[in-house]
């Protein structure tokens, strides 16, 4: 293993392994509260730990700002990461695939399920006007687009998809408190393998605090975070079922 | 100073077409009622608690005449009835209703004089009770000195309320003057209002009456300590707007949301049941001196604030007419804007100050409430503590009401207690540094500032006289406001607007309209 | 040990153990620069790692901004803070004090000692004018406060010590660069046990990075840190050098 | 746009104070000169590198005629004169010395005509390069546009030179526009420049000939990459102060700190020594056209930025007059200020605009150079990013030249590569936000910030009139300026300076007047 591989946090020198940290303890601020905040660090594993702010919150809390050093070192060679790996394709090209390859218009449900009622994320997917000027797949020639909006029952969700003979079904979720996401998310793809729904769709998830790897623990086809655009997504989904035909 | 040169006969027109758009409503004020109206008067007739499921004990009685189709005269007559002919009280009225034991629309008759006097002297004991409320409070103004300008307003979200209260009263030693206990997510479509203390919540903690109380104990508590009052606040808005506002006048909340059309816009309720709820509800805010807040804010985070800019305008003269039907004074008006500006736009600051500007301007008495950047908060939250920091500086300069303070942490999660205090600690350092800046500056007329407030509010004017040719209704048909199309017979709630009997009598409404002078 | 006596931090629910933290990483702004991240964190022993902010740092370099759980945890009673602890009387206090039970003037000779130049920290202890509204050494009526300034080398600063039969030590130590500090601080020390004149005189060091811990650590009587007062330094001296009076 | 109202007779009185002062020293300038003045000579006509014990060549070979009191006419005629019999390079004479194989006191006699040419030649060669160094700057910023107002200023200080580079490339490509190499731990103090590509360094890297080089290189890459012009600064500030500005001029600096007395106050180097030494330097700088940057923010590092202000601009009308006598241009005089105000103090932000437009007001031509808040960053890093924000947005209002960024961590440590990004995240987020918003402002006449610019700069006219009267020298003895006492023959390297025999000869000195016109 060269010493390129292996990666070090940088302050400004290589491999110095500098860090920063803020954390609240419930302790006052003072040398005793101080020396609570350095132990810990300590177990934590840092070395070199430098306090530099310390600020009472009050009501008995202490907020601390540190400098610290890990050990820690990840080998770049063991680095998997789960990305979407289908190439991205500009609106009209991705008709025009979908055209040649499928043949047909797909339909997409989308929803904020359960709880959630941030639509803008969502929006920027599915509806006409997009996002960072990139439309939304309502725009697109062989998509046929339904966003059933905010707070939508996963019961509801599934019908409708059931209903229109969906391909592929987009949920977001951004209220991640309490893993709420997690929840709801699990919810709908137990719910879809209880109908035997699951395999008759695509099923993507999207949201600031989705990876696509998170979206593959979780039982669905694939995941979008923070950043992605409606080309990411169709481009996705028209090679998925696209190489789908070709196996079937 | 910094002063806009504002087109007087702009103003002009801005307001004349916003009262000619609320004025168009008595059809509806007069002659309607609903679901969450009457639970307010048992409510205030002294009903509270909730049965083993949750359902609380207003709901249980008003869906019992709901089902008998016997509510078209309000509840108060029925549950008077029952009172004196049981001689109960109001509470073991809708007990005894809960257990099933007893039968609203089946009770023996009884002078309708002694009716109205129960009635009478149960809405004069709550009212007084409210106005006892806001006694204190002007008292404990009076005592500990009037809130800062613009006043420092943080919020608690942790789902848990003694958690809350732990955030709320660290948050009010480091300098808070406003504590706003966050609802859970979409406690707007519930209808009906929790009961007790709670500790489980999405978001947020529920808003019940328990919860407000055991929070103001907590707040007067510090009040003390920092011999400074420290005001409490919550939201009205949603299915039960009225039954909110009432819980907050019995628990002293200073100030609550409370938005016209909040409900109809962004939680898709119906418009009639928005309307008709939030004229009661403002009337309990007025009676008992709460100081309303409308949620402008919403508008951009959805759309841009820069293109959007005069919906925010229009929302606030349309907020302040429908307010002035409920006798809220403007002092009491706490109008709604937000510094959503793009912060990769080029001179954002000096568009954020024209739209500030023209909120001091066009509601010189209003307790603007000016609300943080959230949409372009990003997990950088170095960056974001910046965008807080400009809008701080804004707010002090332009002297803002209330500033309800960004977190750097707005794009993560819900405020930690370090996120509040160092949200605190930026606004005391911004508004301190800037303090008497104002003074020290005046506009150039031609200035790009001055135009660009005056060519907003001539937006705002002609998307008014549009809205007041065709009527609310229709405009919000069309998808006018916010981009969204709110059908006048669509959205949650329609069903529990219900067109009163002759026989209808709500005896807070009366009392508190001639209290209001209205 | 009651639940009390464990410290943890605190986001918003007693115990959640939420910290934030920063760093950056020699990798790309990408998938898998996020995930050499990730894994940093989780090799550090992190839980619930959510990296919410990367920033393309150029040059190969990658910032990111992360929130985490911890499960470290401090047992209060295990806190055993090294501080000085003489109680603090004002000036006039200290005087009489020292009139009382030295009866004769106390002699220190304080410097930023080899390339320090940060003054302002030693000034504020011995200079007339103080600091913060408190009056320093040069004010007291029993104190004879000799501050040589700027990068004393350690050698002129024990001649001078010397020469006028000090007292007290006083050092400043600000630039902590690679730790420059404790090798300037060990020279003094070492200096002063090779001269013999360790055990004659009380060594104090100050300077934003010195705790008392770390001072007697190195061999010093006593450290102070960020926000120390002429008050606190000449309280300590005046009740030691009593305390040696007596003892002695 | 914000512009004071200063009294014009107050401005009047407070050049010719500065011109009266800094033109009392003649006598020093024309008739003495020092070891690091003829070290610099030495460069000049090609002499480099070090012996094995690190000292420079130029060193030993002033230090022996130094040593042989025979250095009284310069060190050109010597050295000339030793080329000349031994037909050998100025490089091979020092070596010669260096192994202790020639002397120059004992040379054959050879005719002063040769003697002339030689040094013509070698000092024409010399100017050109210097000249063709300025030209490909103009040309780059021809070619790539002006720099940014104000431009984007960080540093570097990693002690190592190749580390620094990593980081100013990156720093370059986040939108640096100068990258400034702090220099080691109180180099000031050495009476030698050291040699050579250096990676090991207190607080900074040294400023030694071979890393001016490398950095240069490497940004002049970037500036290929970005399309801008990065510019490189360093200091020449202490001992060698001409012998560090010839090094910028040869390797393309673009901007040196440069002070005509912070040797003199913050380094305890001697007074006559200092003026001398910047008197020449400065010229070498002018001859260059690098931008030269003066220290006013070491006055407010140890003083109070309220109390004290006027003596940043006494200071600054002070280096301004020095400067002209050196050829200087205005535009190439970047003075400075430090917003270095208490962020506890009511109006902190109206003070700094005071002090900043009045620096403004007063040298309308100057790239100013404005510094960080640097005392009163603390380890709290959220608050310190605050204040630089509002350092940052001060900078745009008043559109200082230069901007310093500001560090999160100032308190903590020497820049982190993410702490560097995370400053010029700051600046251009605040510039852009504020870019025009000085063009909607004006300032009222009787308003606290106009009146505060003509207090401070009364107050510095009438400290500078008194130092007029009783002389510079007397002043400093007396603790005049930053409360430290400087008498005329204390400090570090009295013993350095000479006056000059009859027969002296420094052919850039003369050649250098003319080019500038002096
Ligand atoms: C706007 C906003 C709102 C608006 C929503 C309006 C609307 N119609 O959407 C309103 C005001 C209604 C709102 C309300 C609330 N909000 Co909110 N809100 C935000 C805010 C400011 C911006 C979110 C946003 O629009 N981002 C912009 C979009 C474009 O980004 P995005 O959602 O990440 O989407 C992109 C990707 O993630 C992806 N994507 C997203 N979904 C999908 C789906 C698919 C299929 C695909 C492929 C991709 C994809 O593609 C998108 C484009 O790139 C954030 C804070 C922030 N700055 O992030 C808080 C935030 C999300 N809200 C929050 C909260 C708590 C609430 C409330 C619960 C508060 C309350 N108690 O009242 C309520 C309730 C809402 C509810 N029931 O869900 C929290 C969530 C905390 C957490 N992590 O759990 C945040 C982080 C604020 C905070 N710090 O507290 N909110
Ligand atoms: C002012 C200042 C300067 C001034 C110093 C002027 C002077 N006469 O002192 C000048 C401009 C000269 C300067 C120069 C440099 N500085 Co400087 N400077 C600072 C600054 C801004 C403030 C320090 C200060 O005055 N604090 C206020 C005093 C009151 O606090 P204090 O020192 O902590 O003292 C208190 C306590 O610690 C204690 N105490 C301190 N000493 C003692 C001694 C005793 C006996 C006792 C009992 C108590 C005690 O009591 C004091 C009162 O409460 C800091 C950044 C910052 N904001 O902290 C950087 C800083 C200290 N400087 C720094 C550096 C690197 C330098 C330079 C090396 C830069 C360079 N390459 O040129 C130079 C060289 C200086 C040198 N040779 O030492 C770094 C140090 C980094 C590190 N941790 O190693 C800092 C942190 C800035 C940075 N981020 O890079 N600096
Ligand atoms: C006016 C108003 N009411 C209520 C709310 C939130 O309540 P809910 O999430 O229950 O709709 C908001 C939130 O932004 C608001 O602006
Ligand atoms: C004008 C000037 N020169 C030089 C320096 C630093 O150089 P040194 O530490 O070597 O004195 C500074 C630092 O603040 C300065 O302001």
């Amino acid at each position: 293993m060269t010493k390129k591989d292996i990666i070090r946090p940088y302050g400004d020198t290589s491999g110095d392994g500098k860090m920063q940290i803020s954390f609240s303890l419930p302790v006052p601020a003072d040398a005793f509260g101080k020396e609570a905040a350095r132990l810990l660090l300590k177990q934590i594993g840092f070395d070199d730990i430098e306090i530099c702010g310390m600020r009472d919150l009050r009501e008995g809390y202490t907020h601390f700002i540190a400098y610290v050093v890990t050990s820690a070192a990840v080998d770049a060679s063991r680095i998997k990461v789960k990305v979407v790996e289908t190439p991205v394709m500009g609106m009209e090209a991705t008709d025009e695939y979908i055209r040649e390859n499928i043949g047909h218009e797909i339909t997409v449900v989308g929803a904020c399920i359960e709880s959630d009622a941030h639509t803008v994320g969502i929006d920027a997917i599915m509806n006409m006007k997009g996002y960072n000027h990139r439309y939304g797949l309502e725009r697109y020639q062989y998509f046929n687009a339904i966003n059933l909006g905010a707070q939508v029952p996963c019961e509801d969700l599934l019908q409708r998809a059931r209903a229109e003979k969906a391909d592929v079904i987009l949920v977001s979720q951004v209220v991640t408190q309490k893993n709420i996401h997690i929840k709801n998310l699990t919810k709908l793809i137990e719910l879809a393998e209880a109908e035997q729904l699951r395999d008759k769709m695509l099923f993507i998830c999207g949201g600031p605090r989705i990876s696509h790897e998170l979206a593959i623990e979780l039982g669905y086809d694939a995941g979008f975070g923070t950043g992605s655009y409606a080309t990411d997504v169709a481009s996705y989904i028209a090679i998925t079922l696209a190489g789908k035909i070709v196996k079937g | 100073m910094l002063k806009l040169e504002i087109d007087p006969g702009l103003k002009q027109r801005a307001r004349s077409a916003a009262a000619k758009i609320a004025g168009s409503f008595n059809w509806l004020f007069d002659e309607y009622s609903s679901l969450t109206i009457e639970r307010t008067v048992l409510r205030f007739l002294g009903i509270d608690g909730a049965l083993k499921d949750g359902k609380p004990l207003p709901n249980v009685v008003v869906d019992h005449l709901h089902a008998k189709q016997a509510l078209a005269n309000g509840t108060a007559i029925p549950v008077a009835k029952a009172m004196l002919s049981g001689n109960l009280t109001a509470q073991s009225v809708a007990e005894a209703v809960g257990r099933g034991d007893l039968d609203l629309t089946n009770l023996p008759s009884v002078p309708p004089q002694e009716i109205f006097e129960v009635l009478d002297g149960l809405s004069a004991k709550m009212l007084k009770h409210i106005r006892t409320q806001r006694e204190t409070r002007e008292q404990l103004f009076q005592r500990f000195g009037p809130r800062r300008v613009p006043a420092i307003y943080v919020i608690v979200a942790t789902g848990n309320i003694y958690e809350d209260v732990v955030q709320a009263k660290a948050a009010a030693a480091e300098g808070a003057d406003i504590i706003a206990v966050i609802r859970s997510t979409a406690q707007s479509l519930l209808d009906y209002v929790p009961y007790g203390a709670t500790t489980v919540g999405f978001g947020g903690t529920y808003a019940t009456q328990e919860n407000f109380r055991i929070m103001r104990a907590a707040l007067d508590e510090v009040s003390e300590d920092q011999q400074r009052y420290i005001s409490l606040t919550n939201y009205a808005s949603g299915l039960c707007m009225p039954e909110i506002a009432a819980m907050g006048a019995m628990e002293r909340l200073d100030l609550m949301l409370n938005d016209a059309m909040y409900g109809i816009l962004f939680r898709d309720i119906n418009p009639k049941r928005t309307l008709l709820d939030q004229y009661f509800s403002r009337m309990i805010n007025a009676c008992a001196g709460i100081e309303i807040q409308t949620g402008e804010d919403n508008y951009l985070t959805t759309s841009d604030a820069v293109e959007k800019a005069y919906t925010v305008t229009a929302s606030q003269l349309l907020n302040e007419q429908f307010a002035l039907l409920s006798g809220v004074k403007p002092e009491k008006m706490g109008l709604g804007h937000a510094y959503e500006i793009d912060p990769e736009l080029e001179s954002s600051f000096s568009y954020e100050l024209a739209h500030a500007l023209l909120t001091r301007e066009l509601f010189p008495d209003s307790p603007v409430k000016y609300m943080p950047p959230t949409k372009f908060a990003s997990g950088n939250i170095f960056k974001t503590h910046l965008m807080d920091a400009m809008f701080n500086f804004t707010g002090q300069l332009t002297h803002q009401g209330v500033q309800l303070l960004g977190m750097m942490t707005e794009a993560i999660h819900t405020p930690h207690l370090a996120d509040r205090s160092l949200a605190i600690e930026n606004a005391q350092y911004i508004f301190k540094a800037v303090k008497d800046l104002d003074a020290s500056l005046s506009l150039a007329p031609d200035s790009f500032v001055n135009t660009r407030a005056n060519s907003v509010l001539r937006e705002a004017v002609e998307f008014l006289e549009r809205v007041a040719e065709e009527g609310l209704f229709t405009a919000m048909a069309r998808g006018e406001f916010a981009d969204i199309k709110r059908p006048e017979n669509g959205g949650k709630g329609l069903d529990g607007v219900f067109r009163k009997g002759a026989d209808y009598f709500n005896p807070f409404l009366d009392k508190m309209k001639q209290e209001l002078g209205l």
